[in-house]
């Protein structure tokens, strides 16, 4: 390898560049790929996932954990659609959704950073929790929606893209500028880089894990209404396995789970490299159980590249 | 009478331990006070307490007459006290200017202005004089460089009292003295300076007066430094007279133990050559980024090694891992205890027998009794202040960390060859020149013993031959006979003409 | 003595199992009997849970195991606690997959329900006057569910019966169970060949179905030319039905939950109670429902 | 409180005493819980669980983490089954699936030490990768066994007491006496602690993790093979969901995520804590749906008392 391909492949943005490789390769070779439908389908898929990443990648950042993203997602969706039939106004509904999302995610970040519950145990258990709550409140059974125009939120475009699409990158966009440009973004770091030094230093913490949980709890309500909207009603048993998912994301995509690292970029392309791979898997039409193989070897097969490119770079 | 700053009646208790005991003291406005005391007497105690990081269990801090009650360093700030703290309290991911205004990052409406930071950090270091590009990250600081920006992180902003715990600990005489300027300068604008040290030379350059605590009880108070003498603070700290703390004694130096030949690596890059014999005490001194630390890592194999070679009675040492190192008889006490030496959330003695259990477990299985045995032996032997073994090493004060990863070493059998660096950083007076004693008797066994410091009376009070590093390579070697603090310093600070600038990864 | 009769669902967050149980405790209010249910969704709680029937004094039970293959342990733990046990939806089979005569047993024949869903699609090709050879169709597939399989391959029989040519089924495997999976596998399946006009969908159960159906509204395919047709018809098919618009969602096999819930729980207590030992196969019939018998259909089968 | 009641209730052994007392108050309130059948059910149906959560809790103290345990699990159960068919014998078939699931940690640990890959992203990748080998080499189906001798394993008794419990007791006892008698059990508390310090007093860090990811690997085989003698064949779906199960019981005992923290009394607690819970849920018949909410309450409460116990401790 010449000197300055080496240095444009493990530099800053050599995961960016690894993936545009691959992004490059995978266009060439299978069939139907690279066309504007499959594109849209493909950052449909991944709408869910990127939306919670977003705010994952912050709780991660500052050495956090948070599992019960599923739960909240599902049954966002549900209370959505259930508000919405109850008071008549979608409206209405809509931010009953965000206002119960934000709720739980609140009592998350209080339980965590007030009562010093790890944030492992205490998200599990709200996973659980919230996630009966939801089979409890609907008997298990999904809720439909009368009002159809319910459904436009997932359907209507904009410029030919459909709207979740643009609620993905407004969140990118968002949280990339929180993350790096606002003392909150820079606190959740230092809290994840030294969380003694930043309490020294004066940042509240407790009161920084309470607003980062919060905001996830917000961000999983979007997420949910979203995918209620796309599958036309709230289902109780929505989005469980949420959790790894988005968490593999970011991981790949450099979050550090030791907390005090983590880049915008790397969760856009840790998104996409998890949709991209079921997407082509589905393209290439393989079969179910060898999807679960090859799924594992692209997770380890991406994170071994980032690491070599980390390594090397330490070396330099 | 009032004063500035006053402590009364503070008291504070751990399990196990009364950390302080009714301490009462005032310190004046416009002065620097000494808080002198061996290690674990209670000193970074009573700073957390100022600093809003503890709260005493009963007493109270008066500033300018007006009763303080800090629930958090928030409160303490916003008292404008600030504290350099005894460990480093950085975050290495941020660059250094975020590092410096932590806690208080210029905004509007949350949205940080990265320009106005910049500045703002960068025009205040030129200021004190530290040359560090405010946008380097802090993980591509050496240690030294880090304290500096630790210092001046307390000292930036405008506080009324700073305290500065140990400051100078891994300080080079060089940024030490950069320091003490600044402190001339605060003292000028009418600031109160709290300074802990246990280097008594620094209390009498800087100090206008002084505290000495014993056992978490105030043992003296000097309003000022007048008619005070080093014994008396020293008998006042440890309760008996230190005559001569170096005590160097002569010894036959025999035959080549450690041989480094050629050795090089990522961050020292060209090679370097040296040898320490039987008997024989080195020691290397040289200003804060020479490259000693990261030459003994390379020495010791913990990190990997581009070229070279090591070996200890002519025997070579594989590279790079400490396992085959300890084997061969070669071990090294690293300098920054925190992140290398101390192992968290584990026991005094889980900390001490680490390495040496081995010896006394037959099937990997441990002998209980024996590792109780050792730890209470080296506890007792080296003085190291814990109500007991089982003790989690972080709740012991700096100087007892420092002195159980010295017995960690003291435990293994058949060490050969001693690399210490920075050996007494943060320990008391009294332990240091235990601790010296130590060496030597190690060295009268045989051992070669090589001492990394950046205190040069120590370098030139302790060793037999002195190596001088100096932008990553031997500068010069001294035999004991040659020893000139002119000419050693000399030999340290780079030829600014020839030298190429120091190159940083941020 | 009292009868406790337990019943043990292998997944009690399918609204399937929510009615079965929902029936057998209308029988164990008319009997007078106490109905334990309990959840199992792997062998391992299953053997837990019967265990659990045997400490808390139950005299038998009625299971729908997560696996067919857990027969003879399920067999045996039953005989270790006393119990008498008949099995419902899914019949246990033994190592070398024969079914355990020995245990009575009341369900579908997964195969049977799938054929009927292809025949409902076939019979909706053909009224549609589509030319089977231009049409593709989606198979929303779960393969590590055996009766998932069996469903889904049981349409294709019918289909190919019917004249559908084999090779324009496309598989569209989900990775989770939910809707939102089976929407992102289909969208795959249908901008892959974008070229179909008209398209068909089955599954292993509604949700997988509705899954299709969302993916075709996604990309703009209108429901005139699509249908899909689920099983279940639980609350989402329902609910599908209830739109002011048709959709592509065109019908659903209803299986009666009442007769496998409300019957099993009395054949059981009649055992119990009276040593009248339950038949030894009941075999039960999909019923399709369509946007307008719905109602109907739902009655008829005793649901609502 | 009397003094000395806090003494006992806040000191070392005060999650056992909190346990104790909740037992006694289960037993005495519960219908039917404390009868010898009821033990011995509740016993075999934490086998699975405490018989992994002994490594996990190893994996944990030492900072690391294990997402493919119930893969591992599911997959030499499947082993055990299809080589005791294939050889013709049980001896045979059982030695390959403890072959395979020590290998399957070995690769683990490899990975994880030397390509230094982040332990969540490995075995995340392994839990897939396994499952799907286990789904293709099976079809999807479970496989039974031909030689009811195999189901022996697990039906057979010793002292009226059946052999799962015994080889989980067995292990409780000899793991809890490596972790606190043995150098490799100090070490790996040690790494937990401090990973740099402890390689450089002189611990070989990297051989170690191997290590506790083989035995992970070997135990979880143990559990596999018993499993499908419980439940008479191979199942590819088993133990899903079994690392969350293992996790929650080891952190319930004490282990601390952070590393470096970890006590076999704990574990065996928290393993004992998740099987009464389920076992008194279904006793008093409680439905399925609040049975989420139910588990969720008593995980947060079991970590809260803890907690407050071991803050009250250090405010002493
Ligand atoms: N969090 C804690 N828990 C228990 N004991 C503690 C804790 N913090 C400090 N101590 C104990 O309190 C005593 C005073 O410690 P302190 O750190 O104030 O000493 P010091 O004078 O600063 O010593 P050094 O010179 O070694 O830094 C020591 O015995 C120490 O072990
Ligand atoms: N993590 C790092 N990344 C990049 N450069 C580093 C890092 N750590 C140290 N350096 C640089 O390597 C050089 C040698 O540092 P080293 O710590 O070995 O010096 P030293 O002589 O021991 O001084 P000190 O008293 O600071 O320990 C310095 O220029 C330092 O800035
Ligand atoms: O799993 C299915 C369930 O969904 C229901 O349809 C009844 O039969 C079972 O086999
Ligand atoms: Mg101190
Ligand atoms: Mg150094």
């Amino acid at each position: 390898m010449t000197g300055s391909l080496k240095r444009i492949l493990l530099g800053e943005q050599g995961l960016v560049v690894i993936f545009a490789i691959a992004f490059a390769v995978v266009s060439l070779t299978v069939p139907n790929f690279l066309t504007e439908r499959n594109m849209l389908g493909l950052l449909q898929s991944v709408v869910t996932i990127g939306i919670v990443a977003c705010t994952m990648m912050f709780c991660l950042a500052s050495r956090d954990f948070d599992l019960s993203v599923g739960s909240i997602v599902a049954f966002s969706g549900m209370v959505a659609v259930m508000a919405s039939n109850a008071t008549g106004s979608i409206p209405l509904g809509l931010l009953i959704a965000v206002g119960f999302g934000t709720f739980v995610g609140f009592v998350n970040g209080v339980v965590i950073a007030k009562l010093k519950i790890n944030a492992l145990i205490t998200t599990l258990a709200t996973m659980q929790i919230v996630r009966g709550l939801a089979l409890i409140s609907s008997d298990g059974r999904a809720v439909g929606i009368n009002d159809a125009s319910f459904y436009q939120l997932a359907l209507s475009k904009f410029l030919g893209v459909p709207t979740p699409i643009w609620v993905m990158v407004a969140l990118f966009v968002i949280f990339g500028f929180v993350l790096n440009r606002t003392v909150f973004g820079r606190n959740t770091l230092a809290i994840g880089g030294n969380p003694e030094a930043s309490r020294l230093a004066g940042v509240n913490v407790d009161w920084m894990r309470i607003w980062i949980f919060t905001l996830q709890g917000l961000v999983c309500a979007i997420a949910g209404i979203l995918l209620a909207s796309r599958i036309t009603s709230g289902q109780p048993n929505a989005a469980t396995g949420l959790e790894l998912s988005v968490i593999s994301a970011c991981v790949l995509g450099g979050v550090s789970l030791a907390g005090g690292r983590a880049a915008i970029t790397g969760v856009i392309v840790g998104v996409l490299i998890l949709g991209i791979a079921e997407n082509v898997m589905n393209l290439l039409n393989i079969q179910a159980f060898y999807q679960y193989v090859v799924r594992g070897l692209i997770l380890l097969l991406a994170v071994l590249l980032d690491n070599l490119r980390s390594r090397s770079l330490g070396r330099r | 009478m009032t004063h500035f700053l006053e402590f009364s009646n503070i008291t504070k208790g751990y399990p196990g331990v009364q950390a302080l005991s009714d301490i009462s003291f005032g310190i004046g406005k416009g002065r620097v006070h000494g808080l002198m005391g061996e290690n674990g007497a209670g000193k970074s105690t009573l700073i957390k307490i100022l600093s809003g990081d503890t709260r005493a269990d009963t007493g109270e801090i008066r500033i300018e007459g007006a009763a303080q009650n800090f629930h958090s360093t928030r409160d303490a700030f916003a008292a404008r006290v600030t504290v350099v703290h005894q460990e480093l309290q950085l975050v290495p991911g941020l660059t250094v200017a975020e590092n410096l205004r932590l806690g208080h990052f210029p905004a509007r409406a949350g949205i940080i202005s990265f320009r106005e930071l910049v500045e703002d950090v960068g025009s205040k270091l030129r200021d004190i004089g530290i040359d560090v590009d405010p946008r380097t990250k802090v993980a591509a600081l050496s240690i030294g460089e880090r304290q500096m920006i630790e210092i001046a992180k307390a000292v930036m902003q405008d506080a009324r009292v700073i305290a500065l715990d140990e400051p100078t600990s891994s300080l080079s005489s060089r940024e030490s003295e950069i320091l003490f300027k600044l402190i001339d300068r605060l003292r000028e604008q009418g600031k109160v300076i709290l300074y802990i040290s246990h280097r008594l030379d620094e209390i009498f350059r800087l100090c206008d007066g002084c505290t000495v605590l014993r056992d978490g009880r105030l043992a003296a108070h000097h309003a000022t430094m007048e008619g005070v003498t080093r014994d008396q603070i020293v008998s006042e700290m440890v309760g008996r007279e230190i005559s001569d703390i170096w005590g160097w004694r002569g010894r036959a130096i025999g035959e080549v133990r450690l041989k480094v030949a050629g050795l090089s690596g990522t961050r020292l890059p060209k090679p370097v050559s040296f040898e320490a014999r039987s008997g024989e005490i080195l020691g290397f001194f040289g200003l804060v980024g020479a490259g000693r630390s990261e030459l003994m890592r390379l020495v010791y194999g913990a990190d990997s090694r581009g070229a070279g070679s090591v070996s200890i009675d002519g025997r070579p040492v594989a590279a790079s891992d400490p396992r085959q190192s300890i084997r061969a008889g070669l071990v090294l006490c690293p300098e920054d205890r925190k992140f290398d030496g101390i192992v968290q959330g584990r026991s005094v003695s889980d900390n001490i027998s680490i390495s040496a259990r081995r010896h006394f477990s037959p099937f990997g299985i441990l002998d209980l009794g024996k590792e109780a045995a050792l730890a209470d032996g080296f506890i007792k032997s080296l003085r190291i202040r814990t109500p007991s073994r089982k003790q989690d090493i972080v709740n012991l004060s700096g100087g007892n960390q420092q002195k159980v990863i010295l017995a960690r070493w003291l435990a293994e059998e058949n060490v050969k060859v001693l690399i210490v660096d920075e050996p007494t950083r943060g320990i008391d007076v009294g332990a240091k020149a235990e601790i010296y004693d130590l060496l030597y008797s190690l060295a009268e066994k045989g051992l070669a013993i090589v001492v990394v410091s950046s205190e040069l009376p120590e370098v030139m009070g302790i060793s037999d031959r002195v190596a001088v590093m100096c932008g990553g390579s031997i500068a010069a070697t001294f035999d004991r006979p040659e020893f000139n603090e002119r000419a050693i310093l000399a030999a340290a600070l780079p030829d600014r003409s020839a030298a190429e600038p120091i190159q940083k990864v941020s | 003595a009292d009868v406790k009769i337990g019943f043990i669902v292998k997944q009690p967050e399918e609204p399937w199992f929510q009615d079965e149980w929902k029936f057998a405790e209308v029988a164990a209010k008319e009997k007078g009997f106490t109905l334990v249910k309990i959840g199992a969704e792997d062998g391992e709680k299953l053997q837990s849970a019967i265990d659990n029937l045997g400490a808390q004094g139950a005299q038998g039970f009625i299971v729908c195991t997560p696996d067919v293959k857990l027969g003879p342990g399920i067999v045996a733990k039953a005989e270790a606690n006393g119990l008498k046990v008949m099995t419902v939806d899914d019949r246990l089979v033994d190592a070398d997959g024969k079914p355990l005569e020995a245990v009575p047993h009341m369900g579908i024949s997964a195969t049977k329900i799938g054929e009927a869903v292809g025949e409902a699609i076939a019979a909706e090709i053909k009224k549609r006057g589509w030319d089977p050879k231009t049409v593709g169709a989606i198979r929303v597939s779960y393969d590590q569910l055996p009766t998932a399989v069996d469903r889904v391959d049981g349409a294709i029989a019918a289909l190919k019966a019917a004249g559908f040519p084999a090779e324009n089924i496309f598989d569209a495997p989900q990775a989770k169970t939910d809707t939102e999976a089976a929407l992102n596998a289909a969208t795959v399946v249908l901008n892959k060949h974008a070229d179909i006009k008209n398209w068909v969908a089955f599954g292993l159960n509604d949700e997988a179905v509705l899954g299709a159906v969302r993916a075709t509204e996604s990309v703009g395919i209108p429901a005139a030319n699509v249908i899909g047709v689920g099983i279940g018809g639980a609350e989402s098919a329902i609910n599908e039905f209830k739109k002011a618009d048709a959709t592509g969602f065109v019908g659903t096999v209803i299986i009666s939950p009442k007769r496998h819930g409300y019957e099993t729980a009395l054949n059981m207590y009649d055992w119990i109670a009276n040593d009248k030992a339950p038949p030894a196969l009941t075999l039960t019939a999909g019923q399709l429902a369509l946007r307008d018998n719905y109602e109907a259909v739902r009655k008829d089968l005793g649901i609502e």
